[in-house]
């Protein structure tokens, strides 16, 4: 169960502020899939960040699973995170880890049996069609590769909400279909996944709740099955 | 913590030793000159030290015992005076050897010999060595109180120069030590934050992936404190082995000075097991509680 | 003019050698605009890499005007490399620089009078719509503005080719689309264009010349104007 | 290259000066700390250097000359001796001034006075202060051939160690000088290396972007330059005035053994312009060419 209220993020910059997200107002029940649209630059990517905490909002309350998490603790942080698994824009993998020990460590983080990893970390990657690259650095993949080693570790510590955002900007449609299918997959079991995407005809496809954020502001929200409205066909035609 | 996860905490830190080694080998490069630099200020400073000691060694007070004592009085005081503790040696000098030596000293100008040739007006003493040259005033004041002796010749002027050159070769040369390991903190700390600052992201992406700060922590702690005991191990290799061939260079190449000192340096088997001593808790300390504080503000994620 | 000439590279890492490209013979015209598809992993990246001499082809030739760049004096690589604007599918902005310092830096290096710089690059800035966030450094701007800024330079310095890795991976679909247009409209004007992406709508709108890619090896070209292949759609729909 | 890409390379190295503030600051402070190390070896080694000169200039040759000189002669022998470039001062010592002396050395033990009252057996004889110790036995085989000259008493032996000591002296202050910059060299190659290292996907980048090598290390070496510079600054300031302080203290605070040596250090005023070209020639050197050079390997793109 996630929950903004009226929650607003100003950035800071040298020469001037610069509102991100204006008073955003939004549930999203347990189980549930959304995808968030938007153009680019208008603040996706600093809602996902508020969940995390990567960010902090300027103002209002963002609560997580009944737990207020604008004002939580700082060393309760981690245990926070590790209950979700996020897709960063820009992958984060860490640069001295192969494909194996990156996640890996997303496990280790958690506690998890060294035995359950190992049997855990292949079988993710295969998954994502990585089975026979694991144990390659970032730097010797190709950008969709590294973004589905990033995938990969979102899921592997097997977290209540997945938060994706734009996860498949570097793959191909095919396998961006496959992708979306492996999260639909798991939202089917019970996990909360929220995605950020620009592909729109992924979007059409599968027929989820759909929020749009324009200009830092929720302009349209579908708890009903896909429609189509005005904006998010825009472009995808 | 468990188990499984502090082995891999530490053989986390250890890869990453591996992984960036470059860094790794430039910040154990600065490391270990920085150590080598102490080692060889301590080591000057134990020779210096040995040296002062052993002019202190070289100190004479002159006992005059009255001449009119009889051979029981005078085995007496002599006994009393070698019975001191604070003592190393006493040399008994008789007239005649006084007389020798002082017609020896002028035998350029005059004949001592043959003015005093019947009638020699110097007295005996004796010539005593003190342990440390700090006691001497006390000492000699004790001589004073010995039956018998006359008169106490302690060269306290000498003594007290000594004593004050004493220090401040001891200030001077720990003081130097104590300022090499400051200025090797300041030099080793700025380059492990050099490092740590240059794996930010990378600490940052485990921050926000759910890694608590001493999961993080630990195997910088372990990658700080492995790179500070190879340092140490290098250093002490270097400065025990340059200090061995010195110390035989040294003896074998005796000049007017080190003769003048003693003719040999402290040898190795004395003084190594504090050097790496050292080394290994500058290692330790350094690098491995330097890493681990330095990546704290970096943890604020 | 480009020119591919059994070109071969593998890719050498600690465990394996991974062949990214096979015998690839291309030629490509100056003023053509060329999609480059292919799934993730099949080497596009490696193959624009390739011409900007990121990375040297293990055999064969790339020529480009006329200049056999594989057997390139090393000192004579940057001047060869001003010739040509690339997108980095990672963008590769320099971190410390804002946006304007970026794309100007890339004119500097060319040589390029200060005053012409100084109009120059809020025009390119403007082009690709971030006029008000030229003194952001890249930390500052969003994956979609990122990427932008990455367009914008590699278009500054009026390159006689441009080399564009998914440069709207980040990209909404309408602002894609205006993207596209414009390397449309600069390719119009003689230069010669490469576009890898994985945006089949917009390949299917520019009705342009299309190699695909996969497994290292060319499996279809179409000089003539874009007909649907079987691997082409396969993901779009 | 054009006069506006000079001066934006110039802006671009200062620029990220400032960009990479956290860097330019460890790495400054690494130079600055190396630099005040080798500050004070400097400071230490004049002022060893002048108290061992000024213990040379105490030496003393002893000349006789002969009893059965005439007045003119002896004038003549004065006049020769003065008038050699290399004494600086000479002492006519006479007959009864010599017995004075060994009398009142010998007071405890007998009355030399009143042993020669009437048949003073000394001679007389000149003492002469040789400006440059090292020249004592050159000097006394030129005063041996000055007519009237029976007998030239030079130390040599003395002054033999003494030259010695000057030496080693010498040796140790300027070798620990040269060896602690070459520490420093290493150390802040070192932490140049690493400074670099960490920015070497930016110099990917530009490199990539058509930059020629040159132009992508100039700002680099604009940026270490003037690192160095600010380093050297702080350096001489931290140096000179933490030097003019203790000349100040050690002036107002003597002890036996700074009277031992003169009493005085040697002033800041004759030393200082040596420590700001040393720091600014170091910080020129080893960050403006150390950071060039060590981008070399980062440019193979
Ligand atoms: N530096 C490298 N070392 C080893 N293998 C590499 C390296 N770079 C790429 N590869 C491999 O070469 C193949 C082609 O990579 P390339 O980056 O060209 O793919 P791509 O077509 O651009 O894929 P994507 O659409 O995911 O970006 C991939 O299998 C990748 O794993
Ligand atoms: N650290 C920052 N400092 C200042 N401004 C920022 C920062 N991060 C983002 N912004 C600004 O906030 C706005 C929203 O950014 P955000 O990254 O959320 O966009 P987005 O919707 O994810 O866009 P995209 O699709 O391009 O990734 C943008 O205008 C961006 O320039
Ligand atoms: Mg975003
Ligand atoms: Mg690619």
């Amino acid at each position: 169960m996630i929950d903004f209220e009226h929650v607003t993020k100003v950035y800071e910059t040298k020469n001037d502020e610069n509102v991100a997200l204006e008073d955003i107002n939004l549930h999203i029940e347990d189980g549930e899939f959304v995808f968030v649209l938007g153009h680019s630059g208008a603040g996706k990517s600093t809602f996902l960040k508020l969940m995390l905490l990567e960010e902090k909002c300027t103002e209002g309350t963002v609560t997580i699973n009944g737990q207020d998490i604008t004002h939580l603790k700082r060393r309760k942080v981690p245990y926070m995170r590790r209950q979700m698994g996020m897709v960063f824009q820009d992958f984060r993998l860490i640069p001295t880890m192969t494909a194996y020990e990156n996640v890996a460590f997303a496990m280790r983080v958690t506690n998890i049996p060294t035995k359950q990893i190992q049997k855990r970390v292949p079988y993710v990657l295969g998954l994502v069609g990585l089975g026979d690259k694991m144990d390659r650095v970032p730097e010797e993949l190709s950008g969709g590769e590294q973004q589905r080693v990033a995938l990969a570790r979102a899921l592997a510590h097997s977290p209540k909400l997945i938060i994706a955002d734009e996860p498949t900007g570097n793959i191909d449609p095919e396998m961006s279909f496959e992708m979306m299918e492996l999260l639909s997959a798991i939202n089917s079991v019970g996990v909360t996944v929220v995605v950020v995407t620009h592909a729109h005809e992924l979007v059409h496809r599968f027929n989820k709740r759909v929020v749009t954020i324009d200009h830092g502001r929720i302009v349209s929200d579908t708890a009903e099955p896909y429609r189509e409205t005005g904006y998010a066909t825009a472009g995808a035609e | 913590m468990h188990f499984s996860s502090f082995t891999y905490l530490v053989r986390q830190g250890l890869h990453s030793l591996r992984a960036n080694k470059m860094m790794t080998f430039a910040s154990m490069g600065v490391l270990t000159v920085c150590m080598v630099l102490i080692g060889v200020a301590f080591l000057l400073g134990v020779n210096i030290d040995a040296m002062v000691a052993y002019m202190g060694e070289q100190n004479e007070t002159v006992v005059y015992l009255a001449s009119d004592l009889s051979e029981e009085q005078i085995a007496a005081a002599d006994a009393a005076i070698r019975a001191m503790p604070e003592v190393v040696s006493v040399t008994y000098v008789s007239p005649a050897e006084v007389l020798q030596f002082y017609s020896d000293k002028l035998v350029d100008s005059v004949n001592l010999m043959k003015a005093f040739e019947n009638d020699n007006p110097f007295e005996a003493n004796y010539r005593v060595v003190l342990r440390d040259v700090s006691q001497m005033a006390a000492v000699s004041e004790k001589l004073r109180q010995v039956e018998g002796v006359t008169k106490v010749l302690a060269p306290l002027e000498l003594s007290n120069t000594f004593v004050s050159i004493q220090r401040v070769v001891n200030i001077a040369c720990y003081g130097l030590v104590a300022v090499l390991a400051i200025v090797s903190m300041v030099v080793v700390s700025n380059t492990i934050r050099i490092t740590v600052f240059a794996r930010r992201k990378e600490i940052g992406i485990m921050k926000l992936v759910g890694a608590t700060n001493g999961f993080i922590r630990f195997p910088f702690f372990v990658e700080g404190v492995t790179s500070g005991l190879i340092a140490a191990a290098v250093a002490s290799g270097a400065v025990c082995g340059g200090y061995y061939l010195v110390t035989l260079w040294y003896t074998e190449n005796p000049t007017t000075i080190s003769r003048l000192f003693g003719g040999s340096l402290v040898p190795l088997q004395s003084v190594w097991y504090y050097v790496v001593l050292g080394f290994v808790a500058l290692g330790f300390v350094l690098c491995g509680i330097g890493t681990a504080t330095s990546i704290r503000k970096h943890l604020d994620v």
